[in-house]
C-alpha cells in the first residue's frame, strides 16, 4: 500500500454576462418620504446575496449607508424586467441598472437639496452617513431625511431614477467566428494538492490554494462565501459527481443524496482564497461575475495533481476510484 | 386511497393485520415511509407494536438480545454493547440513527444493512413470533415471510472482537462502496483457530466470505499469513453495481480492504 | 377518509391536530400547524433539511409519520429565538456567514442543536458528524462548520 | 480570505462607503430563524398536487393513451394531456431567437427521453395523484435510441427529434459554430511537438437543496399568481403567455429567495402546466419535483467531448490549437445549442495562439435534455484545456507554471474570436498563486505584467 501525493495547477478565465450579451437588465429606484430608498428589481436571489449586494451599490451610490436601502425583488407585477439570474450576470447586469437609477435619483435628491440650501446642485455632497453637504462647508448641510420630505410635501420632487443596462447583441460571423462574447472577463489559478491511495484509487483533496481576480470585492465576506463554496463544488465535480455513473450508458443513475456523491464535512480540502481587484472597466465598481468561475479551476488542478501523484491520466470526469484504479493496472501491465 | 397506520400493542395483533394486501410492517420508517414518500402506491397501510420487548436490549451470561425496534444510536449509546457501537454508527447520519432500527436493518438492500453485516459475522439468531433461526439462513428467504422480526440474539464479542469496516465515497456519512466484519478466535500462538467474516455488497444483501474463513485457519495475522484469504476473498460473491460504485471496483478491492483490516 | 388526532408540544404551545393517518410530521408541521421553518429537501430521509428535535433526539419529519409523536415534544427552527433575541447558533450563522440560499439552514441549526445540548464543547470532529446528515449545496460546509464552533466557543457576539 | 490590494492599486480607487465592506447579509434572519419565506412555502385552501406520468422508454410511438380509470381514481380533479396544452410548444430562448421549436410541454405521439412528460394528474392529495398517475395507460411502440454522441453522428444513427432531421443543431455556420484564426494546419507543420487528446465528461446535476417547483393561486379576476424558484422570471412569464395562449397581463410570476439555483432553474418547466392546471380546475395547484426528478428529470450540464490537437515549440510557445467540442444536448434543445456555441467563444482559453480553429457541435440523443450549468459551456472545456496544458508541459520538458506564463494573454493580445484582450489579470493570478503554493517560478515570470506596453 503506498499513499502518493501529487500537486497540480490550472489557470483559468471566464465571461461575465450572457454570451453575446443582448441581455438587458432593468432598475427603479425611488425614495420613501422619510429618505429610505426602495430598489425594484425583477432579479432573483438564488442565495449568493443579490438583494444584499444591490442594497449597497444603491447605497453607495446616492451616498447613503446600505440600512436606508430596502430591495423588492422578483415580483413581475412590481420589477421591470431582467433576464434572469445566470451567466454570472446579475451583479454586473442589475448593478450596472441600480448605478444609473440610483444616480437619476440622486441627481433629483441633490436639486431638491440645494433648493433648501439655495446653493448649486453640483456644489453638494454625500457624507454616506445620511447627510447632504456644502462642498468646502460642511457646517452648510440638510439631511437626507429632511431632504425626502421637502420634496415629498413641499417641492412635489420624486426622487427616483430608471435604469437600465444592454450589453449590445454579438451575432457570431459565420465563417471566422470574429465575435464579442462578453465584455470583462474573471480570472483564477489553483493549485492542488492530493493524496492518492494505489491499491484503491481513493484520493484525498488535501489543499487547495485559490487565487481568483473578480474586479471588485463589493461585499468581501459575500465574496468569500461565493468563492469558498465554489471551490468545493469544483472538487466536487472533479472527483464525484454525475447523474450516469456509467455514460453513455443510462443505467444506475442517482436518485438521492446517498447515491449522488457530493463531498461531505469530513471530506473538505484546506482551502485558502486569495482574491485580487483589477477593476472591469463596464462593471458596478468595477466588479466581475465571480459566482461561476470560481468553481472551475479546481478541476483541472485535482486532475493535474492525480497525475502527479500516480502517473495516469484520467481524462474522464469524475475521476473516480474505479478510473484511477483501471487506470493503474493498465499502467502496470 | 389513503396511507393508514394501524398500532397495536403485541406483536401477535400486528402480525396478523400484516396479512392484508399491501401492508407493511412500520420500524423506524427509513425504508417504508420512504417508498410511500416516493410514490410506491404498492403500499397502502403500515402497522407496527407497541410491544415493549421490541425495544429492549438484554445483555447477561455473555449473551445479547436486541428488540428490533432498537435503534442504531441506542446501540451505539449502550455501555455494553462497545464492541458494537462501530457497526452502529456507520449507519446513516444522527438523525438516521436516531430511526432506523435493527429489525428495518436486517431488509435494508445493498448498499445498505451495514449493521447486518456485523450481525452476520457475530453469527446472530433472528426471532420471530414462528421461532428462531439463523441470521444466514433468514437473509436467504429474506422477504419470503411477513412475520415481524421480534429480536436479534448473538454472543457478545470480547472488546475489539469485532472488526468492522464501512468503505464510503462521502464521510464521515455515506453509502457503502462495501463493508467488512470480521470476528475471529487465535489460538495460543496467535494463529487463527476460527474466523467469520461477513460482506456488505457482495451481493443484494450480506454475504459470509467461507473461502477467506477456511483460508485464514491456523495462519498468523500477517502479510504472508493473509495472502491465501485475500486471493479468494472475492469467491462465491456477486458484487452490486449501483451508482456508487461497479460490481468490478468493488472486486477489486475487497481484498485490499480486507486485509488492511485484518492487519490493524 | 378518516381522520386521526395528533397533540404534541411544539416550540412551548400544545397543538392538537386531526390529520389523515399517515401524514409524515413535516406535512402536518409545514400544512396543517403552519409551521414552515422545517423544509422539504427530498422527503426520502437523504437531506437532513427537515431535521427537527423530538424528546430531545434529532429526527426526520419527512420519515417520521406525525400520529407516532402524540405526547411528544417537538423544537423547530423556528421556536429557537426567545423574545426576539436569536439563540447563540443562529447569532452565529449569522456572524460567520454560514448562510447562502437558507434552504438547509433551519436543519444545519437543528442538527447542530442537538449536538451542543449534549456536547457543550465539541471538537471539530464532532460538529463534522453532527452535519453528517445534512446536505448544504452552496457553503461547502466550512463556513457552517465554524458558525457552530463559534456558537460553542459563545463568543459569537465578537466574532463578526 | 485575503484580499491583496498591492496588484492593480494603480487602476483602482478604494474610496468608497459601502462597496468594499463586508456588510451583514439583510437575507440572513429570515434563514436562521426559518422566517424566510421559500415558494413551497406558500399553502392555499383546496390546493391540488400535480403529478407527471413519464415516459419509461428512451425512444418510442405512443400509440395511445388511456386516463379513463385515472380520472375515475377518487381524489382526481382533472387529468392533462399533448391535446390539452393550447400552443404544445416549448422554447425557452423565443423572445432572442435563439432555440428551436422542438420540444413540446406534453409528448405529442412520441417520447425521445427515459423520463419525458406524458400525463399530468391533477388530485385533491399527493398521493391520490400517485395512485391515479399508476393507472394511466400509455401504449407505446419502443424504437431505437442512441445515446453516444459518436453513434448519433454516424449516418443511418436513429434520428433523435424529426425537427431537425439530423442529430446535430443547425447553426448559421452550419454543422457547427466556428472560429477561424490564423493558419491551423501551417501552425501544425511548423511545431516541434504535436499533441492530440480527448476529454470526456458525463452529466452532472445542479443538486439544490430545494427541488424545482411552483405553487399557483388564481386571484379570482382571471388572473394567476405563481409562486416560483425560476432563476428568471421573465423567461417564466413570457414562455407561459406563449404555451398558454393567454395575455401576459393575466400572469403574475412572484419569485424570492431561490434554495439554490446553479442553473438549473432556468428552463421554464413546471410553470406552464401548473398554470394550466389551475386554470381549467380554478383550483390552487402546486407542482413539485420530487428529489429523483430533481435529479434524472430537471435538465443536468451537459456531457461534453472536447478534442485538442496542439502545436508546441521546444520553447513553450502554443503555435497552433484545434479544438472540436460536441456537447451532448440529450434529446431537446433547451438552452445546449447557446452553451455550445459559448463554448467556441471561450477557446483556446486564456493564452495567446496565433493560429486557432475551433469547431462546437450540439449533439442530439435519446437522454434527458441538457441545460445550463454554474460554468455553462465553459466547466468542463476549462477541464479539458488545462490538463491539456499540463500534458503539453510535461511533453516539452517545462514547468507547468511557467509554461502558461509564456502562453498566458496579456492586454492587446487578439484573441481568436477577434476582440483585443482588456482587462487581462491571468499572469497576476498566477503569480499570487506561485507564491501561496511556494511553487517556484523563474525570476522572468514573476516579474511580467499583464500590461502591456503601447496596448
Amino acid at each position: 500500500m503506498a499513499i502518493r501525493r501529487g500537486r497540480g495547477v490550472a489557470a483559468i478565465n471566464y465571461p461575465t454576462g450572457m454570451n453575446l450579451g443582448g441581455d438587458p437588465t432593468q432598475a427603479l429606484v425611488h425614495s420613501t418620504p422619510t429618505g429610505n430608498f426602495m430598489v425594484t428589481l425583477s432579479s432573483v436571489d438564488l442565495g449568493q446575496g443579490m438583494k444584499q449586494i444591490m442594497a449597497q451599490i444603491c447605497a453607495e451610490t446616492i451616498g447613503v449607508p446600505t440600512d436606508c436601502v430596502v430591495v423588492d425583488t422578483a415580483d413581475t407585477d412590481t420589477g421591470p424586467h431582467c433576464m434572469g439570474t445566470f451567466a454570472s450576470r446579475g451583479t454586473h447586469r442589475a448593478g450596472n441598472a441600480v448605478i444609473q437609477a440610483a444616480k437619476e435619483a440622486r441627481q433629483v435628491m441633490l436639486e431638491v437639496a440645494a433648493e433648501e440650501l439655495e446653493v448649486n446642485a453640483s456644489d453638494l455632497e454625500t457624507d454616506g452617513q445620511g447627510n447632504i453637504l456644502v462642498k468646502g462647508a460642511p457646517q452648510k448641510s440638510i439631511s437626507i431625511f429632511d431632504v425626502a420630505l421637502s420634496a415629498h410635501f413641499k417641492r412635489g420632487r420624486s426622487i427616483s431614477g430608471r435604469g437600465m443596462f444592454l450589453i449590445p447583441r454579438s451575432y457570431p460571423e459565420k465563417e471566422t467566428g470574429a465575435m464579442k462574447p462578453s465584455t470583462c472577463y474573471a480570472h483564477a489559478c489553483t493549485v492542488a494538492e492530493v493524496e492518492v491511495d494505489d491499491e484503491t484509487g481513493e484520493v484525498t483533496v488535501l489543499t487547495v490554494k485559490n487565487v481568483f481576480e473578480i474586479g471588485r470585492a463589493l461585499n468581501p465576506k459575500m465574496v468569500e462565501q461565493q468563492l469558498v463554496g465554489g471551490s468545493w463544488m469544483g472538487i466536487s465535480h472533479a472527483l464525484y459527481e454525475t447523474t450516469e455513473p456509467y455514460y453513455p450508458n443510462r443505467d444506475h443513475g442517482g436518485t438521492d443524496f446517498n447515491q449522488y456523491l457530493m463531498p461531505g464535512p469530513g471530506d473538505l480540502a484546506e482551502t485558502e482564497i486569495i482574491v485580487l481587484e483589477r477593476p472591469s472597466a463596464d462593471g458596478p465598481y468595477g466588479a466581475k461575475g465571480p459566482g461561476e468561475m470560481c468553481a472551475n479551476p479546481q478541476i483541472p488542478a485535482v486532475a493535474n495533481a492525480v497525475f502527479d501523484a500516480v502517473g495516469v491520466r484520467v481524462d474522464t470526469l469524475p475521476i473516480t476510484p474505479e478510473r484511477i484504479l483501471r487506470a493503474l493496472k493498465a499502467q502496470a501491465n | 386511497m389513503a396511507l393508514a397506520l394501524q398500532t397495536f400493542a403485541t406483536v401477535k395483533d400486528a402480525n396478523a393485520a400484516l396479512k392484508s394486501a399491501g401492508t407493511r410492517y412500520l420500524g423506524g420508517g427509513t425504508l417504508v415511509v420512504r417508498a410511500a414518500n416516493e410514490g410506491d402506491v404498492s403500499v397502502s397501510g403500515l402497522v407496527r407494536s407497541t410491544d415493549p420487548a421490541l425495544s429492549a436490549i438484554g445483555v447477561g451470561a455473555g449473551k445479547v438480545r436486541i428488540g428490533a425496534s432498537v435503534t442504531m444510536a441506542q446501540i451505539a449509546r449502550h455501555p455494553d454493547l462497545g464492541a458494537l457501537a462501530g457497526a452502529a454508527r456507520a449507519v446513516g447520519g444522527p438523525a438516521i440513527r436516531n430511526m432506523a432500527t435493527v429489525g428495518g436493518n436486517l431488509f435494508a438492500p445493498a448498499p445498505y444493512g451495514d449493521f447486518t453485516v456485523a450481525l452476520l459475522a457475530l453469527d446472530a439468531t433472528v426471532a420471530t413470533d414462528d421461532g428462531e433461526s439463523p441470521l444466514e439462513t433468514f437473509l436467504s428467504r429474506r422477504g419470503d415471510s411477513p412475520a415481524i422480526v421480534t429480536s436479534v440474539s448473538f454472543t457478545l464479542p470480547k472488546a475489539g472482537g469485532l472488526r468492522f469496516l464501512k468503505v464510503s465515497r462521502v464521510k464521515p456519512k455515506g453509502v457503502s462502496v462495501l463493508s467488512i466484519a470480521v470476528v475471529l478466535e487465535q489460538a495460543g500462538d496467535g494463529t487463527v483457530s476460527s474466523a467469520r467474516i461477513a460482506l456488505g455488497c457482495m451481493a443484494d444483501r450480506p454475504v459470509r466470505a467461507r473461502a477467506a474463513e477456511k483460508a485464514l485457519e491456523g495462519k498468523t495475522l500477517d502479510q504472508d499469513g493473509i495472502a491465501a484469504a485475500l486471493v479468494v476473498a472475492t469467491e462465491g460473491a456477486a458484487p452490486i453495481t449501483d451508482p456508487i460504485a461497479s460490481a468490478w471496483y468493488r472486486a477489486e478491492v475487497l481484498p485490499v480492504h480486507l486485509g488492511r483490516l485484518l492487519l490493524s | 377518509m378518516a381522520k386521526v388526532p395528533v397533540q404534541f408540544t411544539l416550540n412551548g404551545s400544545e397543538k392538537a391536530e386531526f390529520i389523515d393517518s399517515g401524514t409524515t410530521l413535516l406535512h402536518a408541521l409545514r400544512d396543517k400547524i403552519g409551521d414552515t421553518s422545517p423544509k422539504g429537501g427530498c422527503h426520502q430521509g437523504t437531506c437532513g433539511a427537515c431535521s427537527v428535535i423530538v424528546d430531545g433526539e434529532l429526527r426526520l419529519s419527512c420519515l417520521t409519520l406525525a400520529e407516532t409523536c402524540n405526547g411528544a415534544t417537538i423544537t423547530t427552527t423556528s421556536g429557537l429565538a426567545e423574545g426576539g433575541v436569536l439563540h447563540p447558533l443562529q447569532r452565529a450563522f449569522l456572524d460567520t456567514f454560514a448562510t447562502q440560499c437558507g434552504f438547509c439552514t433551519p436543519g444545519m441549526i437543528m442538527a447542530a442543536k442537538v449536538l451542543l445540548d449534549h456536547t457543550p464543547n465539541p471538537s471539530r470532529e464532532d460538529v463534522v458528524e453532527a452535519l453528517s446528515g445534512n446536505i448544504c449545496r452552496c457553503t461547502g460546509y466550512e463556513p457552517i462548520i465554524q458558525a457552530v464552533l463559534t456558537a460553542a466557543r459563545g463568543n459569537s457576539q465578537n466574532a463578526a | 480570505m485575503k484580499l491583496r490590494k498591492s496588484y492593480f492599486a494603480d487602476v483602482r480607487k478604494d474610496d468608497l462607503h459601502e462597496i468594499g465592506q463586508a456588510r451583514p447579509r439583510s437575507d440572513s434572519p429570515g434563514h436562521v430563524t426559518g422566517k424566510t419565506a421559500f415558494f413551497a412555502d406558500r399553502n392555499f385552501p383546496g390546493m391540488l398536487h400535480l403529478k407527471m406520468v413519464r415516459s419509461p422508454h428512451h425512444h418510442a410511438r405512443i400509440r395511445s393513451i388511456d386516463t379513463s380509470e385515472a380520472e375515475k381514481h377518487p381524489g382526481v380533479v382533472r387529468v392533462l394531456s399533448a391535446k390539452d396544452v393550447p400552443h404544445n410548444v416549448y422554447t425557452i430562448l423565443i423572445l432572442i431567437q435563439i432555440g428551436p421549436e422542438d420540444e413540446t410541454v406534453l409528448a405529442d405521439g412520441k417520447v425521445r427521453w427515459k423520463g419525458e412528460a406524458v400525463v399530468a394528474v391533477l388530485a385533491e392529495t399527493e398521493r391520490a395523484a400517485q395512485e391515479a398517475a399508476a393507472k394511466v395507460k400509455v401504449d407505446y411502440e419502443v424504437l431505437p435510441a442512441v445515446f453516444d454522441m459518436e453513434e448519433a453522428l454516424k449516418p443511418g444513427a436513429p434520428i433523435v427529434n424529426e425537427y431537425h432531421g439530423q442529430n446535430y443543431y443547425l447553426y448559421d455556420s452550419g454543422e457547427c459554430r466556428k472560429v477561424r484564426f490564423g493558419d491551423v494546419e501551417g501552425g501544425f507543420a511548423g511545431a516541434d511537438h504535436i499533441l492530440e487528446q480527448s476529454y470526456q465528461s458525463s452529466p452532472i446535476e445542479h443538486a439544490p437543496t430545494e427541488t424545482t417547483g411552483c405553487v399557483v393561486a388564481p386571484e379570482g379576476n382571471d388572473r394567476f399568481t405563481c409562486y416560483t424558484n425560476t432563476q428568471a422570471m421573465f423567461f417564466t412569464l413570457d414562455n407561459t403567455s406563449i404555451i398558454l395562449q393567454m395575455p401576459g397581463s393575466k400572469l403574475h410570476f412572484v419569485g424570492g429567495t431561490v434554495g439554490g439555483g446553479f442553473g438549473g432553474k432556468v428552463d421554464v418547466i413546471v410553470e406552464p402546466i401548473a398554470i394550466l392546471g389551475a386554470k381549467l380546475t380554478g383550483r390552487p395547484v402546486c407542482f413539485i419535483y420530487s428529489r429523483e426528478e430533481e435529479m434524472q428529470i430537471s435538465s443536468p450540464r451537459a456531457a461534453e467531448k472536447v478534442v485538442i490537437k496542439d502545436g508546441v515549440m521546444k520553447d513553450g510557445r502554443i503555435v497552433a490549437r484545434k479544438v472540436t467540442g460536441y456537447t451532448d444536448a440529450g434529446a431537446y434543445s433547451r438552452h445546449s445549442p447557446y452553451g455550445a456555441q459559448k463554448g467556441a467563444g471561450h477557446y483556446p482559453g486564456p493564452y495567446t495562439i496565433p493560429n486557432v480553429w475551433i469547431d462546437t457541435y450540439c449533439v442530439y440523443t435519446n437522454r434527458t435534455p441538457s441545460s445550463a450549468m454554474r460554468g455553462f459551456g465553459i466547466t468542463i472545456g476549462d477541464f479539458a484545456l488545462e490538463v491539456q496544458m499540463d500534458k503539453l508541459a510535461r511533453l516539452i520538458g517545462m514547468d507547468p507554471l511557467e509554461f502558461r506564463f509564456i502562453n498566458a494573454y496579456r492586454d492587446g493580445d487578439m484573441k481568436a474570436h477577434r476582440q483585443p484582450t482588456e482587462g487581462a489579470a491571468l499572469i497576476e493570478c498566477m503569480q499570487e498563486a506561485a507564491r501561496a503554493a511556494s511553487w517556484p517560478v523563474a525570476e522572468k515570470y514573476m516579474a511580467m505584467s499583464s500590461y502591456k506596453k503601447g496596448a
